[in-house]
């Protein structure tokens, strides 16, 4: 297996080295991407979508379409985690034994197998893989999460004119949330984003953005012509575009931390929600 | 010629696809079941009856259905010969009819519902193959004709049905599709049209070897023709009810892969085309082969049925060989064979069937002295054998008539030879049968002096049918005068 | 000599993508162990996204973000000062096409492994032949 | 409204499927009325598009209204809008016909199943519509992702096949993106009319041609074609039925479609079958993919199993009859995507009908069916009639265009290939069919038997589309010729004879 | 952007894959797989594609990593190969 594999990998490896060598050089500013289409986007993007940042306008603009179904593919895999692992009925293979934790004292229970569980208010289950958290690790989080979260804003609400944007924006702002389920537990970062909500936000991100383009629709535009969405936004069709950017810019950040996060519970808890990393 | 655009011919063949749900909605009582069979095979007969004054007339009634391909719809098209066959095959299902429920309710079949069902079916792909105006609407409705008898075939459903079916299906489609359909694909590639015509439709342009690959994928393609070495699924097909073997192996299913061979052979090549390289003498010679040697096959078989079903390959050669021989006399005598024969061999296998209904006995060594038991059936079975031997006063001698002097006229005196040797083959194997059933002492005879005859539903059709191959031969001016009609629509008027 | 060091070394970075190419189908091909396999996929990916981004590279050129910001009005940008954005916006989406595929994969690979307690192919394959024997 | 035609059969099954994880995650009940309002609405404007098509030639739509080298844009014509409607309207009546079935087997994932489908057929009709090269692969991933979730849901080995199929998937799915790259790399352009108008520049450049092999290698492994087909069987067999049913007619033919609209329209046929000729090397390769696939076919011995590889060897006479590079052989190609897909779905659909009833899909399990479930089966006959190749059923008429391509190019291997899967097809289904027919109790005669078993058919729901679909077969094959002349006649361009 | 600098990242990412695939430990070829990320995410940032090394560094080497670590954590570190 190794050697067919071997084999087949530097045939193909091979061929892909002969076809190098009709290449453009590399960083050769006559080659045809960097003199047909890419020059239009450089020289005409300020003045069509007000918006510095290239690499912003064509993904939320020019190529917007793109972008919408790439945020589609993030909210169908986090429908597809959830789809493939959450467990409904708590039933099979329950761990061997259980954990309580008794809340006002914090002294743990180990419940053996078909023991009774306690019933009181004050007493919380917890993972049997559970290791008491690092005061410093929790406290740090704890700490810097809000500063994490108001990057992730930032770095949303500035993708028009630094690198940055929705995705990057929605993916540290679902990072932050992971780490404070890592950094505390699973459950309470459930507590704090429940499922419903973490479905909920990234079905309605994709729908802001998908809805930005239909509005153009039924605005009598094409689909994510920003440009027709002027008379709402009260301003001139090229900054109708920069607006309409940062409408899809912020349905994408919503929509990928959510998706991050809700894949993440379903991994790490495999599905059940109870416990995990 | 005439042409009438006439609904006539689609009504023929939908008729007893529309019977079929009636059919399965009174499942449950027999009586009214059978008679919505009754009604559509009668129906039947009489659009397909009432077709006969306007061919005589000359004219051709067509009608097309929808344009599948450019330059090949799914058409009816109903001209002498196709006439001449639905004729015969349609009036036989009304007496097989009446003979199916004698034989059915008489063993007290299962499934009889299915039976009937399919039995329509297939009646309506036999009408279809006989109207069919091009090469692809005879595919259809052949294809149609296979799938419909396979149910008929394994009615039993036990292994020994269960093996033929396998064996039935294997050849049939199997041949159909690996050689018959490639053929039909080239000679459209070649010619851009599939529609049958006076000279045929091949461009001259086709070498002759090409011609030759494609006359004998057609001549083996329609397996159901049973040309050797495509034959042995009839013996096989023999495990169904007799009503089946008498109806669709005798008649319909054998009789339309002969028709198909006639209609390519005459409609697609052309007549003066295959004369002009020689190519029906190759298909003479096949047809001759498989003459003599299912006849010496016949001789050895001691089951009834499939002696019955050897001495089918036999006679459906003949109707091949007319069809090669090219020649007015040689064609009409082919075309005529298939009514002819049709009528005797339903005969001889209608007895067939009575006698098992009757006795149980299904070969021939056991039949010894049944004679006395059951006369009339054995008196049916005598005419139905002196007509397909080919001995007045029976239709079969009509028929071979005609073949006979066909070979006098296309100067293939071999053939002559063929057609004479293997009627007495067909003497040898048949007439020791009646011989067997009348002649013997009390000792030998394994039945007692009682008779016991199969019950009237089975009576009936087989002295009804008896009767007319008598008939054919003192009257066989309907079914003459339509086959030298169609022998000047095939050849063109000369 | 010199050409031939000029060809090697003008187009290094597909040089290196084939490379990194290589060794994600390798690793989806040759490891058994299925986590094995989906970081090869990610690599093969990602070696993907190296030559789109390769094919950018413009020299002497800035990254593109108009740097005079709004309000210039007399002249525009010109393209040679700017690095081709266009492959940035396409590995963009690929990017995170590709952390989608592997939320899904990985998703699947815990199923398979509560399922077969293994996450070597040739183990798993063992207990599925143990499986349907135990049916017969 | 009409102008925004070509956007819709995309953007009304996306928002329907945000709006199912929406509303459907509150009210589960809500999923299949909105899956069915969307997909009916996508069909009704694929069918306008057609009209639209047939009266004013193709159409283009820019999205964003920006005009196409510089923005996505999307582009009708008589084939993509074909396909479309054959796509939408497999996946409308498969979405029909599993509603009970998905409410038994995905009691509490209701809202993320139909969410998944939805979203997977926004792909594949994005596919089918969009003009350009890399918007296709987005919608690629977005078609495949559901796709591997909708397999990997399954009993025992479905996880295992859907990690296969990802991972080959995925393979696939980025070698067809690195072949776009280097069309990128050569021309600057991502629109496929622009690429058209800017390859023949640099045709002589083995670059392109190595583009057009890899992007041909990713396709071949995403469509399933022999010996690239290793996920394929695995993934459909052991799909819960729903998924199969809905997934299995869909997938590979669309993947046919890319490959067709790449070589015609991105590539021109001049460039792949006279510049490069690799027409008669292909078709060998699906020779070998159609007698593979009908051999193993021949080596199962379960229902799905078989009918999966059959989808196998079907993909070859699809790939096999285009690169004949002969009208006839073309129009054979596009018209049994068509008919293939309906073939897929009937027999499919049977299938699952079947396994309402029985739980396991092996053969020796049909037993007694005909009677049992006697619509069904014969549902699965129709099926199999039109597989075979039997008219008046479609995939006659299909394999009549393919044999006449491969008799008019000369390829004999092709045309024999052609007719030994036909003939395999004979075996494989007559199999079924006398195991289905024969029953348990079939020693001695069979005289005297009055106690037939009770008949217990699919429910209704199930039923009713699969008769629909069963005589849709018929329909079409006798509409076949319609078919080609209206529309396929259209879609091969005229400089093909 | 610097040539060396950039053949020199390269060619650590390079190592780094190869590492990810070889080490017998999948925690530790998720790390490694961590680092490969981040390794080509500067060597996106020198060729100047900003916007894609921000991306590859809060996707590839932030969220793929955790999603590996939380997968291995569900299933087992040890392999055979």
């Amino acid at each position: 297996m190794k050697i067919v594999a071997l084999a087949s990998v530097l045939l193909c490896g091979g061929i892909l080295i002969f076809g190098t060598a009709g290449f453009p050089d590399f960083g050769d500013p006559l080659s045809p991407p960097a003199s047909h289409v890419s020059p239009h986007y450089i020289e005409e993007a300020v003045a069509e979508t007000s918006v510095p940042n290239i690499v912003t306008a064509v993904l939320a603009d020019y190529r917007g379409f793109d972008t919408l179904f790439e945020t589609a593919v993030v909210f169908s895999a986090a429908m597809a985690c959830f789809f493939l692992l959450r467990v409904f009925r708590e039933d099979e293979r329950s761990p061997s034994e259980k954990l309580y934790r008794h809340l006002p004292t914090g002294i743990i229970l180990r419940i053996d197998p078909g023991g009774k569980a306690p019933q009181s208010n004050e007493f919380e289950p917890i993972d049997p893989t559970w290791v008491p958290h690092d005061m410093i690790v929790k406290t740090t989080t704890r700490l810097i999460i809000p500063f994490i979260q108001l990057f992730g804003l930032y770095v949303i609400a500035h993708g028009h004119h630094s690198p940055g944007g929705g995705f990057q924006g929605g993916v540290i702002l679902g990072s932050s949330l992971i780490l404070y389920a890592l950094s505390q537990n699973l459950r309470m970062a459930i507590g704090r984003m429940g499922e419903t909500v973490s479905a909920v936000f990234c079905a309605a991100g994709v729908f802001i953005y998908a809805g930005a383009g239909a509005l153009c629709l039924l605005m009598g535009a094409n689909f994510l012509d920003y440009a027709a969405l002027s008379p709402l936004f009260g301003v001139d069709a090229i900054q109708a575009r920069s607006l309409g950017i940062l409408v899809v810019e912020i349905g994408v950040g919503l929509a990928v931390m959510s998706a991050m996060v809700w894949i993440y519970y379903n991994l790490a808890s495999v599905g059940r929600h109870q416990e995990g990393l | 010629m005439d042409l009438i655009v006439s609904l006539k011919p689609l009504f023929a063949v939908l008729i007893s696809i529309l019977v079929v749900p009636m059919i399965i909605w009174s499942g449950n009582r027999p009586n009214l079941r059978e008679a919505w069979t009754f009604a559509a095979a009668g129906i039947k007969f009489l659009i397909v009856a009432s077709m006969v004054p306007a061919v005589l007339g000359g004219a051709t009634l067509e009608w097309t259905m929808v344009q599948v391909l450019p330059g090949a719809a799914i058409a009816f098209r109903v001209d002498a010969f196709g006439l001449l066959f639905a004729l015969v095959s349609s009036f036989l299902w009304i007496v097989t009819s009446a003979y199916s429920i004698g034989y059915m309710r008489g063993l007290d079949e299962h499934g009889q519902t299915r039976y009937y069902c399919f039995f329509a079916l297939s009646l309506s792909a036999t009408v279809g193959v006989a109207f069919s105006a091009n090469l692809l609407t005879l595919y259809l409705f052949y294809e149609m004709l296979s799938f419909a008898t396979y149910p008929l075939v394994t009615h039993h459903q036990d292994m020994e049905s269960r093996s033929s079916g396998r064996k039935y299906i294997l050849y049939i489609v199997g041949s159909s599709i690996g050689l018959a359909l490639p053929a039909m694909v080239y000679v459209y590639g070649v010619s851009g049209t599939l529609d049958f015509a006076t000279q045929g439709i091949m461009p001259s342009s086709v070498p002759p070897a090409v011609l030759m690959a494609l006359v004998l994928m057609f001549l083996f393609g329609f397996a159901k023709a049973g040309v050797m070495p495509f034959h042995s699924w009839l013996p096989a097909a023999m495990v169904a009810p007799t009503p089946v073997s008498a109806l669709l192996h005798a008649v319909a299913v054998v009789k339309v892969g002969a028709f198909c061979i006639f209609r390519v052979l005459t409609g697609v090549m052309g007549a003066d085309l295959l004369t002009g390289i020689g190519l029906g003498t190759v298909v003479c010679y096949i047809a001759a082969f498989t003459i003599i040697v299912s006849s010496l096959i016949a001789l050895s078989q001691d089951g009834l049925k499939r002696r019955l079903a050897f001495s089918t390959i036999g006679q459906l050669s003949y109707i091949v060989l007319g069809a090669a021989l090219l020649t007015p006399q040689g064609l009409t005598g082919g075309m005529l064979h298939i009514a002819m024969h049709a009528f005797g061999k339903i005969t001889l296998f209608f007895c067939a069937g009575a006698i098992f209904v009757a006795t149980g006995v299904k070969n021939i060594s056991d039949m010894t002295g049944i004679g006395k038991r059951m006369p009339i059936t054995m008196t049916a079975f005598f005419i139905g054998s002196l007509s397909v031997i080919g001995l007045p006063p029976c239709g079969g001698f009509i028929s071979k008539w005609f073949l006979a002097l066909g070979t006098l006229e296309a100067r293939q005196y071999v053939m002559l030879v063929v057609i004479l040797t293997s009627s007495l083959l067909n003497a040898a194997y048949f007439l020791p049968i009646v011989y067997r059933a009348f002649f013997c002492t009390a000792e030998e005879s394994k039945f007692d002096n009682r008779m016991g005859e199969a019950p009237i539903w089975c009576l009936i059709p087989l002295k009804l049918t008896a009767f007319i191959s008598i008939l054919l031969f003192l009257f066989p001016q309907p079914f003459l005068d339509l086959a030298k009609l169609a022998v000047v629509q095939i050849l063109g008027s000369k | 000599m010199n050409e031939w060091i000029a060809f090697l070394a003008g187009k290094f970075n597909y040089w290196g993508f084939i490379v990194l190419m290589m060794i994600g189908i390798y690793a989806i091909i040759a490891k058994k162990n299925l986590i094995k396999k989906i970081i090869g996929m990610n690599i093969f990916q990602t070696a993907i996204i190296l030559f789109y981004v390769s094919t950018a590279a413009k020299r002497d050129a800035g990254i593109p973000i108009i740097t005079h910001g709004h309000g210039m009005s007399g002249h525009s940008a010109r393209a040679v000062d700017y690095i081709n954005p266009l492959p940035h916006v396409l590995m963009l989406t690929a990017i995170v096409v590709s952390v989608a595929t592997l939320g899904v994969a990985l998703t699947l690979a815990v199923k398979v492994y509560r399922q077969y307690g293994s996450l070597e192919e040739d183990e798993i394959a063992d207990s599925i032949r143990a499986r349907a024997g135990g049916d017969q | 409204m009409s102008q925004h035609l070509p956007a819709l059969p995309v953007i009304v099954p996306l928002l329907s499927a945000l709006l199912i994880t929406m509303l459907g995650w509150f009210k589960p009940r809500l999923s299949f009325p909105i899956a069915l309002a969307a997909l009916t609405v996508a069909l009704l404007s694929a069918v306008g598009l057609m009209g639209r098509v047939l009266s004013s030639g193709a159409a283009a739509y820019g999205m964003g209204g920006w005009n196409p080298p510089w923005g996505i844009a999307y582009h009708v014509d008589h084939l993509n809008a074909l396909v479309l409607i054959a796509v939408l309207a497999a996946a409308l009546v498969g979405l029909i016909a599993t509603r009970k079935c998905v409410k038994e087997e995905f009691a509490e994932r209701i809202v993320p199943f139909y969410t998944l489908f939805v979203l997977f057929v926004t792909g594949l009709a994005g596919i089918l519509l969009t003009g350009d090269a890399f918007n296709l692969y987005v919608l690629l991933e977005v078609a495949s992702l559901t796709g591997y979730a909708l397999i990997g849901i399954g009993e025992k080995r479905a996880p295992l096949a859907g990690l296969n199929y990802i991972l080959m998937g995925t393979i696939g799915a980025s070698f067809y993106l690195l072949g776009i790259g280097y069309l990128y790399l050569m021309t600057g352009t991502l629109n496929m009319a622009d690429l058209a108008q800017r390859l023949p520049a640099v045709y002589d450049s083995h670059v392109v041609a190595l583009a057009f092999f890899i992007c041909l290698t990713g396709l071949f492994v995403k469509m399933a074609f022999f010996p690239l087909h290793g996920w394929l069987p695995n993934a459909y067999s052991h799909a819960p039925s729903a998924a199969s049913i809905l997934i299995a007619p869909l997938t590979t033919k669309v993947m046919i479609y890319v490959m067709i609209r790449l070589t015609l329209t991105v590539f021109t046929p001049d460039y792949a079958f006279d510049i490069l000729d690799i027409g008669n090397a292909i078709v060998w390769l699906a020779v070998i993919a159609i007698v593979m696939g009908s051999a193993l076919a021949l080596a199962q011995n379960r229902l799905k199993h078989i009918l999966s590889y059959i989808v196998v060897a079907e993909v070859g006479y699809m790939v096999g009859g285009f690169w004949l590079g002969n009208r006839a052989g073309m129009t054979g190609s596009i018209l049994h995507i068509v008919n293939d897909a309906a073939m897929t779905l009937c027999v499919f659909l049977a299938a699952g009908a079947l396994l309402t009833r029985i739980r396991e899909d092996r053969l020796a399990g049909l037993q007694g069916m005909f009677r049992k479930m006697p619509l069904s089966m014969a549902a699965l006959a129709a099926g199999g009639l039109s597989i075979i190749g039997v008219p008046p059923t479609c995939g006659f008429f299909s394999k009549w265009y393919l044999i006449s391509g491969g008799i008019e190019a000369g390829h004999y291997g092709f045309v024999a290939a052609l007719l030994f899967s036909s003939l395999v097809n004979v075996v494989l289904f007559f199999r079924i069919f006398e195991i289905a027919y024969f029953e348990p109790l079939g020693q001695g005669h069979g005289h005297h038997r009055n106690d037939p078993s009770p008949m217990a058919e699919a429910p209704t729901s199930m039923l009713a589309p699969l008769v629909v679909v069963a005589v849709l077969l018929v329909v079409l094959g006798l509409y076949s010729g319609n078919l080609v002349s209206a529309i396929i006649q259209y879609a091969i361009p005229a400089q093909i004879i | 952007m610097s040539w060396p600098m950039d053949m020199l990242i390269l060619v650590f990412v390079i190592i780094s894959g190869i590492g990810a695939i070889t080490v017998r430990d999948l925690l530790g070829a998720a790390i490694l797989f961590g680092a490969y990320s981040f390794l080509m995410c500067i060597l996106w940032a020198i060729m100047g594609a900003v916007d894609v090394a921000f991306t590859e560094a809060s996707v590839g080497a932030g969220v793929s990593t955790v999603l590996f670590v939380a997968a291995v954590f569900r299933t087992t570190r040890r392999t055979r190969d």
